[in-house]
């Protein structure tokens, strides 16, 4: 991708360039390239979860003969063995949240929008920036690496509660695939913290020449918020880690009680319940990682093609404030029926219905920016749209869980599951997508093809919903999360149908990321070459070449207003960027451009 | 650090010397001397409360004066209030535990 | 269309609920269920609204306008208010369900022990009250082995009826039913799906599970805390019978029990594995 | 593009971006700690007598002796950033190597310290002392991991400081600096909550 940009530098090696790159953009190009290859490695474990659930006992198709010995109940049956289920969902919902939701909201989109949308020409620290991705890589092959061990991948949920994590059957310094997995989330935990901090310290110091914090878009602003989510919780799981490796490895006793009938190695005195607050602690905060940056997206991507400012600016900014806030003290709700003291559950319960409120404030500031406006359905912009819903829908199936007692029944069923792919599919995932479609042209100087997008987005949206609705009503019927086989049970009898359609809709699903997959390869070599600003936004990352070299922009940046005066009354322009120059006065939540003298207009520049 | 130069060095010693008298005092209050029991639970004396301010103590001191804490920029002081607010309500959650709910 | 309907009537999927606390749970789910359904397409609707209306047109412009903080204020005030109805309510139900100080006194007292893969319960016999063991003297729990789970202490009399059964267990109707449940190995949650009763149980601590069923018939009880490759089929059953029934069953086990003791085989620790392996 | 072009201009804060990554990154390590606290303190609570009997086994007289060390090589560390913004190279290294040396005999004492344990097989997994041990471990062990970290580049700083005139970044040192003082701190906590038995 080296294009004129780089003609007046002086050239790095290739390897500097494309490989150990300090460039933020390339960076997160390769934050994308591997979350992508990791979507499909998570994807595709979802798809065998689901053909065991809807044909329990009957072999894989098509590559079922081909598992490898260790994965199925009798070498080339094709049928999967309930241990390596259990090993499938860990690596299901481990990768999806470690390497693809997180990597793609706060590294892929943190390193592309930061420094661009705010006027500078890279991080603060590029080599820790650069490190911060290269830990990635190899902390995913360590936790696939599971694969070579005795008892193969994890396999005791992505929350990995011990006692059933610290492995009671193994002896001292043997190497499970729950080591492995224990160290490979340590390392991505440890990446996170290294971009993290140093998403802070280029938000705090490096604005362009005028930005107020509060002249920022709301995808810094979020990112921003998420990288200070980050560097105070991912540490705490860290610690968490680093006890359940002790137990797991050194056979210590944090979290393993006295009197383990299973094993005479224990000396006990832990506390199970103990790793589940720590685990929560970052991990419920966690959740908001990978929903805060998207919600920044989303709401640049609705005020673009919308032409409007984004309603309430400064409401959403405290509203993502007050979810970040929030977030740290609701963890306990994922433990309502831990055996955590009931007296806690009420507290929680409280806590986490209050964080409704931020949520609910965002979600109508999204339909207010969206009144009055002149839509135009872009891929990009489909996809947001798809996120305000689909989110509206998780957030609400959060609400039942929220509630103590209703969580009784629905706790560890289905429900959750379709909570969670709600939030963090239906969320996360369009949110993703619509910054992908959003910034392709930036990233990589093409248009992305607007039908294959269309069509991606049209299958995606209908597959998605065929998928995981039906799942609230497992949930209903009492369908536990994580078993192998609901035949086993009587009342799960009547679900069955439903679980097979769950099942037919999850493979078109998955097929229809491919048409993504193909679009994004297919437009880096025959899209259209992108202009510099195609979608007529606003923000800084628009004042730069169409597709940016290292140092990004090749004018002088300042920053004369906030980020979303679309349709301004007094311009031609229904847009007005951040960087050009020009009086207004506000009237009534109006801005109003107001010529200073003739010769100084400078409308239509670009 | 653009302060007062002459008053640096001799605020450096000062503080050192504190702390060498306070770790002192905490040996003593933890190892010597025992000021009495609070409440029921074992190992909840008053001198857990003194060895626990004096910790503090100490620690103000390392970050207000080695740390420049009092003399840098008003915001980097969020980058200790908020970690200590959150230990707090860590500290109190986990502290809730079964232990004393469920077990008799 | 019928079938449409009640495909996405989620309140029709419930299974049969059998316990005295289980329709407040149910009927909670159902408020917010509604509120939801409310929410939804209020939401949808004016999210359905605007995208036709203002869709894309060459001649018309966006409206600049940045937000009202009255408009604001309204919709924080108002999903709180609302929010904080469904928290109080909830917490009231909450409360009377999970709180140790509001469990009623038992009608019947079960142990029950989750390990991989099934579950132990222990009954406590003719007499109706437990010898020592694990749950009720910490000191036992130095007795707890694969071959005696429940940490009995063959020496106290108080415990020689206790009996123990496997993967499933019976209690009667309309009466207070308090489980002390544990676990011996790795987490489990005791699940009856019925009863809207889930409780993980935690090793090295007992927790307070009660219920009290109106329905008789034979229910199933599920494990809900993924537990290994077995978990799926950590299965077991039970009866909810009726009053004479369960007394009858009683007497047929403490005659078993009597049985199982009468050769005397050695003392201590043997006596209380015949009592495990025998009476499944 | 132009080289007259500046987007890297001064920061906005007036901070060092190294600072204010530091601190950031300390506010991250405050919070690890704060995990490992956090249920030490539970399983204090809950393991009364094990933690008095582990305590018991500790030498603090050696703890002491590494308290007052790391404290004074703080004191050293905050002399030496003091002198290399006044340009006073020499004074400057002389103090760095101090450090050095404070760190290093740290790590000696805690090797002594460690070697014994080892002997008297007072490590998690031997004896009903395990708890507290786990939590002996878990802690100094990261605590060390700490200092080695801090070592380096001390080190390297510290033979920069000869091959060049002056060792010429003092804002690298003054950000190394907060890193030393946060290991101390971290062992002003660790020291009382391990090493010495309240009654
Ligand atoms: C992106 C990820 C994400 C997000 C954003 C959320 C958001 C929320 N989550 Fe979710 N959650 C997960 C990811 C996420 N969650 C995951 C992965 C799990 C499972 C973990 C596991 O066990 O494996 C989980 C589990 C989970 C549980 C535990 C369930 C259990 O295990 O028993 C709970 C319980 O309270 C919960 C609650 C909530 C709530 C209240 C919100 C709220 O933030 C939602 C707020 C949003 C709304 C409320 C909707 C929008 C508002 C309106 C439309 C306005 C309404 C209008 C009026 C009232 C007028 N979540
Ligand atoms: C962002 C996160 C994310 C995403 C995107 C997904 C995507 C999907 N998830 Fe998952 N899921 C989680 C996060 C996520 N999930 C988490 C956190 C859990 C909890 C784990 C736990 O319990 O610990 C979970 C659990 C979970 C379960 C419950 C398992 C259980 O409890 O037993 C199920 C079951 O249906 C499921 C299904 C799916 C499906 C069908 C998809 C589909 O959307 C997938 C779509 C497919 C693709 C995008 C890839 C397409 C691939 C190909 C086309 C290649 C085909 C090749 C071959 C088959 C070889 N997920
Ligand atoms: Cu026991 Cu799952
Ligand atoms: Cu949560």
């Amino acid at each position: 991708m080296s294009t004129a940009d780089h003609a007046h530098h002086h050239e790095l090696p290739w390897y500097r360039k494309y490989v150990f790159s300090t460039d933020h953009k390339v960076i997160a190009k390769q934050f994308m390239l591997s979350s992508l290859f990791f979507l499909f490695v998570g994807g595709a474990f979802a798809l065998f979860i689901r053909w065991q659930l809807a044909y329990p006992g009957t072999p894989i198709p098509v590559i079922g003969s081909i598992l490898p010995a260790t994965w199925v109940t009798e070498p080339g049956s094709g049928i999967i063995t309930p241990e390596f289920y259990a090993q499938l969902l860990t690596m299901h919902g481990s990768i999806m949240i470690f390497f693809v939701i997180i990597p793609f909201a706060v590294g892929m989109f943190g390193n592309f929008c930061i420094p661009l949308m705010i006027g500078t020409d890279d991080m603060a620290l590029p080599r820790l920036n650069m490190w911060s991705f290269w830990l990635v890589p190899p902390a995913g092959l360590i936790m696939m690496a599971g694969f070579f061990t005795e008892t193969g991948y994890a396999a005791a949920g992505w929350t990995s509660y011990p006692p059933l994590s610290a492995m009671t059957g193994l002896p001292t310094f043997t190497i499970s695939g729950q080591t492995l997995w224990l160290i490979s989330v340590f390392l991505v935990g440890f990446s996170s913290i290294m971009g993290a901090v140093n998403y802070v310290t280029t938000v705090l110091n490096k604005r362009a020449k005028g930005m107020k914090l509060f002249d920022m878009p709301l995808t810094v602003w979020a990112l921003f918020i998420t990288a200070i989510i980050v560097t105070l919780g991912t540490p705490v799981l860290a610690a968490g880690l680093a006890m359940l490796f002790m137990d797991n490895f050194l056979h210590t006793s944090f979290f393993l009680p006295d009197n383990l009938v299973t094993s005479s190695k224990y000396f006990g005195g832990g506390q199970p319940v103990l790793f589940q607050h720590v685990f929560w602690f970052y991990s419920h905060p966690a959740v908001y990682i990978m929903i805060l940056p998207l919600m920044g997206v989303v709401s640049d991507v609705m005020a673009t093609f919308s032409r409007k400012p984004i309603y309430g600016y400064k409401a959403m900014v405290f509203a993502i404030a007050g979810i970040a806030f929030l977030g740290f003290i609701v963890w306990g709700h994922h433990m309502f029926q831990s055996g955590m003291n009931p007296l806690l559950g009420t507290t929680f319960m409280l806590s986490t219905i209050v964080i409704a409120v931020p949520s609910s404030i965002k979600v109508f500031n999204w339909l207010g920016t969206l009144w009055r406006g002149n839509i135009k359905f872009t891929a990009a912009m489909l996809n947001a749209l798809a996120f305000v819903s689909m989110f509206i829908i998780g957030g609400l199936s959060g609400v039942f869980m929220a509630s103590a007692p209703v969580d009784i029944y629905i706790h560890d069923t289905y429900f959750i599951v379709a909570h969670i792919h709600y939030v963090l599919f239906g969320g996360s995932l369009f949110g993703i997508f619509a910054g992908i479609y959003y910034w392709y042209p930036k990233m990589f100087g093409k248009m992305l093809n607007e039908s294959w997008g269309r069509k991606h987005f049209y299958w995606s949206f209908v597959t998605f919903n065929l998928t995981f609705f039906p799942m609230h009503i497992l949930g209903v019927g009492g369908h536990m999360r994580r078993i192998y086989d609901p035949n086993v049970y009587d009342f799960l009898k009547g679900l069955g149908g439903v679980n097979e359609f769950v099942t037919i809709s999850a493979i078109a699903l998955g097929f229809s990321q491919l048409v993504l997959v193909f679009n994004v390869l297919w437009s880096l070599k025959f899209g259209k070459k992108a202009p510099r600003n195609p979608w007529r936004a606003n923000t800084l990352e628009w004042a730069a070449p169409a597709h940016p070299g290292h140092g990004n922009f090749d004018t002088d940046i300042t920053v004369y207003r906030g980020p979303y005066e679309y349709s301004v009354d007094g311009r031609e322009l229904d847009y007005w960027p951040q960087w050009e120059e020009g009086k207004s006065i506000s009237i009534h939540h109006h801005t109003v451009a107001v010529p200073e003298s003739n010769d100084t207009r400078t409308f239509g520049a670009h | 650090m653009s302060n007062d130069h002459g008053k640096v060095l001799p605020s450096y010693m000062k503080v050192f010397a504190t702390l060498c008298t306070l770790t002192l005092l905490t040996v003593g209050a933890a190892e010597f001397i025992h000021f009495g029991d609070l409440g029921p639970i074992p190992g909840y004396s008053i001198n857990i409360f003194v060895g626990i301010v004096i910790a503090v103590v100490k620690v103000i001191c390392v970050m207000y004066i080695f740390m420049h804490l009092k003399f840098d920029h008003p915001m980097l002081r969020f980058f200790v209030y908020v970690p200590v607010f959150l230990f707090f309500v860590m500290s109190f959650a986990l502290n809730f535990l079964e232990k004393w709910t469920y077990t008799r | 269309m019928g079938d449409i309907l009640h495909v996405l009537d989620m309140l029709a999927w419930f299974p049969e609920n059998i316990s005295t606390f289980g329709a407040e749970l149910d009927s909670l789910f159902a408020i917010i269920y509604w509120v939801s359904v409310a929410i939804f397409f209020l939401t949808f609707g004016i999210l359905g609204y605007f995208l036709v209306k203002y869709r894309y047109s060459p001649d018309r412009k966006g409206y600049n306008y940045h937000g009202n903080n009255i408009v604001e204020i309204t919709w924080t005030i108002l999903p709180t208010f609302l929010f904080a109805a469904i928290g109080l309510y909830s917490d009231d139900i909450w409360e009377r369900t999970k709180y140790s100080k509001r469990v009623p006194t038992a009608d019947v007292e079960i142990l029950v022990l989750g390990k991989q893969f099934g579950w132990l319960f222990l009954y406590p016999g003719a007499d109706g009250s437990f010898g020592r063991n694990a749950y009720n003297d910490r000191t036992a729990r130095s007795l707890m082995s694969a071959m005696n789970p429940f940490g009995m202490d063959s020496t106290d009399p108080a415990g020689a009826d206790d009996f123990v059964t496997e993967n499933q267990f019976r209690v009667p109707v309309n009466s207070n039913v308090v489980v002390r449940g544990s676990s011996i190995d790795v987490l489990h949650s005791f699940f009856l799906p019925h009863a809207r009763v889930k409780q993980d149980v935690v090793p090295g601590t007992w927790m307070n599970i009660w219920f009290n069923l109106f329905k008789t018939g034979k229910y199933e009880l599920a494990c809900a805390e993924l537990c290994g490759g077995g978990h799926y089929a950590m299965r077991a059953e039970y009866q909810v019978m009726s009053k004479a029934g369960y007394d009858a069953w009683l007497d047929t086990k403490n005659a078993e029990v009597k049985a199982a003791r009468s050769p005397q085989p050695a003392p201590a620790a043997p006596a209380d594995t015949a009592a495990v392996a025998s009476l499944r | 593009m132009s080289s007259a072009l500046n987007l890297s201009h001064e920061p906005v804060t007036k901070v060092k971006h190294g600072k204010i990554a530091m601190w950031a990154f300390l506010a991250s390590e405050l919070m690890f700690f704060s995990g490992f606290f956090g249920t030490f303190i539970v399983l204090r609570n809950t393991n009364y007598e094990v933690f008095k009997h582990g305590a018991h086994e500790l030498a603090w007289p050696l703890a002491l002796l590494n308290t007052f060390i790391l404290i004074g090589s703080s004191l050293t560390m905050a002399m030496a950033i003091y002198h290399l913004e006044r340009h006073n190279n020499g004074k400057f290294r002389t103090y760095l190597g101090l450090t050095i040396l404070g760190a290093f005999g740290f790590l000696i004492v805690k090797y002594f310290e460690y070697s014994a344990k080892w002997q008297h097989h007072l490590f998690p997994g031997q004896d009903e002392h395990t708890v507290f041990f786990s939590f002996y471990f878990l802690m100094t062990g990261f605590h060390a991991m700490h200092v080695v970290g801090g070592m380096i580049p001390m080190v390297y700083m510290f033979f920069k400081s000869y091959t060049k005139s002056a060792y010429p970044h003092p804002s690298k040192v003054e950000t190394l600096g907060l890193y030393w003082h946060f290991v101390d701190l971290m062992w002003i906590f660790i020291f009382p909550a391990l090493y010495l038995i309240f009654p």
